[in-house]
């Protein structure tokens, strides 16, 4: 069965030629690899390929089919898009463009100081919320000019990573 | 002679299993105290005895003094370990261990005051005729005054906080119309990280190294140092990578800055392991910084180049024994090098980056020392330090320390959550770094080499392959018509028979 | 000079991935070989490239001298290191390195020759002036001869495969009663180990201590001595435990058998990394006991108190360097002890135990280092030995370095197999040990403090709430009446709310 | 649910008093505890019973119901014995003196040597087999006098650990 693989921003088209137990031929945008490939179940890989020796970790993400992979110096995002990929991806089901009118937290926190409500207008690069993480205090700013939609949170609350905090319009 | 029969350690992380291994290692029972987020914590497991102390946030938990005071007797604790960070530096918790007939592992809660406090710090070194950087006499209690002071010393100015340490409450102010806005920020930060907002300012010595002495002092007097660390490599105003001997150290202006730092010790009678900070320029012209009445994270560096046990030593005193060590019978043997393990993004201007660690693997073998407290499935809390682990090499001479430690950064494998590990090793492949030429820029100036640029290697395919066989193994574990895709059984996936090329 | 920029370790194990390491270091590139069983060992992961070379028994993948070489050849490999055991002493396997035109890191064939047969070595010591133990002067090859032989030499006697090591083909026969089946026991285990049957006759010495020295020689005709090894803690003449200093050494005796070894490696114009191992009797008389013309599985206690990298030095000597260290600048630097970590049942006649690894801790922290290869999930192969890891820890003094070990034993957790780990930390509690005032009989003489005494803790009745709750888990995961009991649903039990007294 | 938990030689009798998250009231013939109890899914336990911290990590063997629990110094055999254990005890599935008629092989090895064929009278004492595991040669040596009824194995082969290798009536 051929699927696509997103890499970081390359496509790649994959396919199984054959396997025989950890020997696989694999084929990769039309070149053929022939791979010793043993893993666990929880996606630590080795990969002998014409003598090399690879280490590829797979980290699965919340979403299904989405990876983080580590090698010796890289980390790269993986996605494997197959039909049930492509159809959600046709459905327009990732909306663009709702990341700029919002502030989102980038990683867990608790939010210190929330220095706008409802309702107030707001200017591009005025701080709008304040979040400690790790002993850290961090400031977001407004991404745009406009009036403060909604505030999705309070002070002291704590904060789960990508959560849409501030809502602008 | 008081022989220490059980320690409280009054912290977590690393630095609370560090102790305790120094405890296990004398026959010392060791006490752990947890916040409701340190459940789980390794400390907790590697303690003889735990207790809980209270709520997440350090506020409610580990700086609780008085929690942690009625822990230590109801345990029957007779001393306490603060560590570093939290109570360490605690006058009033010394002064509460010290009513309660506790032992307090660290200096007198007047020496605390004293040096703690970098406004009397400063003071106090310069009765004791050690050079100190420029800056206001004491704390500056509001911003107009903050306004005044820098309009004295001329910018650009450090604003730091009077309790503080560690790079917290610390601000660079270069122009007139942030001063304001500085102020209030070190302030906030001041006053939640260590309950008090004062802060006072200092003349900023561009192109400064940051190169401190670790002492040891008794309660007989006797004071000595055990040499050097260059700690110049920060970021955001805080240590990344120490090492020592410092490259910029010559043995002459070694003898001279620790005799120095032994004069500050025995001007305030100090008793336990400190370190004096200096601001060293590029003439070798140095001014006393602060002192640090505790363990510094980088401590490991001092021991691996000495061969002596700082937690022990400072046990040993507490206990009221005299010094063994002898300046003059002391040698720095090789070279040391300590990476700080972050939990954050290096390429996101070192964003923390707290979650779940999904698997680890540490370096081993020869010259390396790892002291860290996450595992595998450890969720790292939001609410404490970032740092998961220091990475300590040792090598015969600075080139085979820094091979080694590419060497145990390259093993070094935390996923789950973003680190610092390969920012860290980029660093070590710094022209400046190997060199030995750098200050406290370094980070700023090296921006091109430590950049992600990308892959030195040609596994994007492998990566490919990989993804897509656990792709076909968890299709084939959730659909019936099996595709001639035999399934990952077990940890390592079984098949009937291994073949080989 | 001919630096080297790829080598093949033609070994698996802890030992591969150490020189692994020092390669990286080195920036030299490595291959590992592997055999049918080791498809999923941590060396094959380590390398940078990695093939396979044969099935699991040894005489097919890692004895396989041909495929190996037709692997360095088609790698590109321009030096092999073979570690200890399998083909380090092989001297056949060294030739056709040099006659491939690929170097062998090690000392020539001849002088593997010379020094691996262990009679001719007796030969070229007694030339030497060195004193050896009485014997037969050649291996004797029938059983008739051997009997001839040990009444000659009188009993007791030990009878040793002329290509030994590591205490195969090994046989201590006290009764006339015993000769004949020792000396067939003898010749089968060395023709499995080494393919060759040859065995050879030596006086036994009681209440010996087995004493060795590290040497190092260049191709110009330099040789140190790196001070000595106490290995005298065995088992069925394997050793379990090593130090450095010996506790029964003295500066004088140091000097005197630093000496010889030095002389012994000159006489041979020894290059390389290896080891004259003597047997010291209780009034301090030495005999030289065999050389080993390989590293030693014990070298990173020398490497730790002398701070010298021993692989670095073995492949800077194959690249031609001279040797840059002086005897006279070499110093011994605190103390050093190594424990071995075998999959074996200490409590059942240390009875191999193969089988998987379930969970893994290493110790960490100051003064310790592993030196291993499993990992969780792995299956320790039934082909090979059964060590699994070595413990070494430092310390200042020899108690400090005791009380570490302690601890480092305490910390070491493996579970899946039976391991020695528990019986190492016995025996860093039996008294003879603690005062340095043992033997080679260590082991037998002190069976009631060895012995596994039952449980110091009181800790049954946690093991039975553990063993209750886990069981209560599993049937709640498939019954469906709940019975209010929350299950583990992650790595740790999730509940809504951690509670605490 | 009160069950019978047998460890080493000894047979405790538990039960679950009460719980509250991770604090739980459990009853071990007769004594009271109360434990902070946290666990993986795979065995590792932390118990603080009493300001004590104990580390116990329990492994699963193939019966189930059956551990090999390792506490810091010790290693016990646990057994939980509940109403189907206790069936199977009583319907005499545990044969006993199978095991003084057998040779039996201890651990999974390589068999170098069999001394005996079927048919032979062997001696008690008499080596009867030579396994090879992890470099070292064992003997195996009959356990009573008797006659060789059947070999399990033959030179060469790879055994499992309690495979029955040789039967002697």
């Amino acid at each position: 069965m051929a699927v696509e693989i997103k890499i970081n921003d390359r496509l790649a088209w994959v396919r199984l030629v054959k396997q025989n137990g950890n020997l696989l031929e694999v084929e990769v945008d039309g070149k053929i690899y022939q791979v010793d490939l043993l893993h666990t179940q929880d996606g630590t890989f080795s990969i002998i390929e014409n003598g090399r020796s690879y280490n590829i970790e797979l980290v699965p993400q919340k979403q299904p089919k989405k990876y983080v992979a580590h090698t010796l110096y890289d980390t790269f995002n993986v996605e494997v898009v197959d039909a049930e990929a492509r159809y959600l991806i046709n459905r327009g089901s990732n909306g663009v463009g709702k990341d700029e009118k919002t502030i989102t937290s980038p990683m867990p926190g608790k939010v210190v100081k929330i220095l706008v409500s409802q309702g107030d207008i707001i200017k591009k690069g005025d701080t709008a919320i304040i979040i400690s993480a790790m002993k850290m205090e961090s400031e977001y700013k407004a991404p745009i000019d406009g009036v403060v939609k909604k505030v999705n949170t309070k002070e002291g609350e704590t904060v789960e990573g990508n959560q849409i905090l501030i809502e602008i319009e | 002679m008081n022989y220490i029969k059980k320690i409280l350690v009054a912290n977590r992380g690393e630095i609370a299993i560090r102790i305790m291994r120094t405890c296990r290692e004398m026959e010392i029972k060791s006490v752990a105290v947890f916040s409701e987020a340190d459940r789980t914590s390794l400390h907790v497991r590697y303690a003889d005895e735990a207790f809980y102390v209270g709520k997440a946030p350090s506020s409610e938990s580990y700086l609780n003094v008085e929690k942690i005071i009625e822990v230590a007797k109801q345990s029957g604790a007779d001393a306490i370990h603060p560590g570093y960070g939290f109570l360490s530096e605690n006058a009033r918790f010394a002064r509460r261990c010290q009513e309660e007939g506790i032992i307090f592992i660290g200096p007198s809660p007047e020496v605390i005051d004293q040096m703690g406090d970098k406004i009397k710090a400063r003071e106090t070194m310069q009765k004791a005729g050690i050079p100190v950087v420029p800056g206001t006499e004491g704390s500056v209690d509001t911003e107009e005054e903050a306004l005044r002071a820098i309009r004295q010393i001329g910018l650009p100015v450090m604003i730091k906080a009077s309790a503080g340490g560690g790079g917290k409450g610390m601000r660079l102010v270069h122009n007139e119309k942030d001063i304001v806005s500085s102020v209030r920020a070190a302030r906030s930060e001041a006053k939640s990280a260590f309950g008090d907002d004062s802060v006072y300012i200092e003349k900023y010595i561009s192109s400064p190294h940051h190169i401190e002495f670790q002492i040891l002092g008794d309660q007989h007097g006797n004071a000595i140092h055990l040499f050097e660390r260059e700690c110049s490599v920060q970021r955001r105003h805080q240590k990344m990578i120490e090492e020592t001997p410092s490259p910029l150290m010559t043995p002459e202006l070694r003898e001279k800055m620790g005799s120095a730092a032994v004069e500050a010790a025995k001007a305030v009678k100090y008793s336990g392991a400190g370190t004096i900070e200096f601001l060293v320029d590029d003439n070798l012209n140095y001014y006393f910084l602060e002192m640090n009445t505790r363990l510094q994270v980088e401590h490991p560096i001092t021991e691996r180049v000495t061969g002596i046990d700082l937690v022990k030593q400072q046990i040993k005193i507490a206990e009221g024994q005299e010094l063994s060590i002898k300046q003059e019978k002391l040698a720095l043997g090789g070279h040391s090098i300590e990476c700080r393990i972050y939990a954050e993004d290096p390429d996101n201007n070192f964003m923390p980056s707290p979650g779940k660690i999904y698997k680890i693997s540490e370096p081993l073998g020869l010259g390396v020392r790892t002291d860290g407290y996450v595992y595998e499935g450890y969720e790292i809390p939001i609410h404490y330090d970032p740092m998961i682990s220091k990475l300590i090499v040792w090598g015969g001479t600075r080139d085979e320390a820094i091979r080694r430690m590419r060497r145990a950064l390259y093993e070094y494998k935390i996923t789950g959550v973003k680190t610092s590990i390969k920012y860290l090793e980029r660093i070590m492949n710094t022209p400046d770094f190997i060199q030995g030429k750098y200050d406290t820029h370094f980070i700023e100036k090296n921006q091109e080499y430590l950049l992600n640029n990308g892959t030195p290697e040609d596994s994007d395919d492998m990566v490919i392959i990989a993804a897509y066989i656990d792709y076909l193994d968890k299709i084939n574990r959730i659909q019936t018509d099996n595709q001639g895709f035999a399934p990952a059984q077990s940890r390592w996936k079984k098949i009937s028979y291994i073949n080989h090329f």
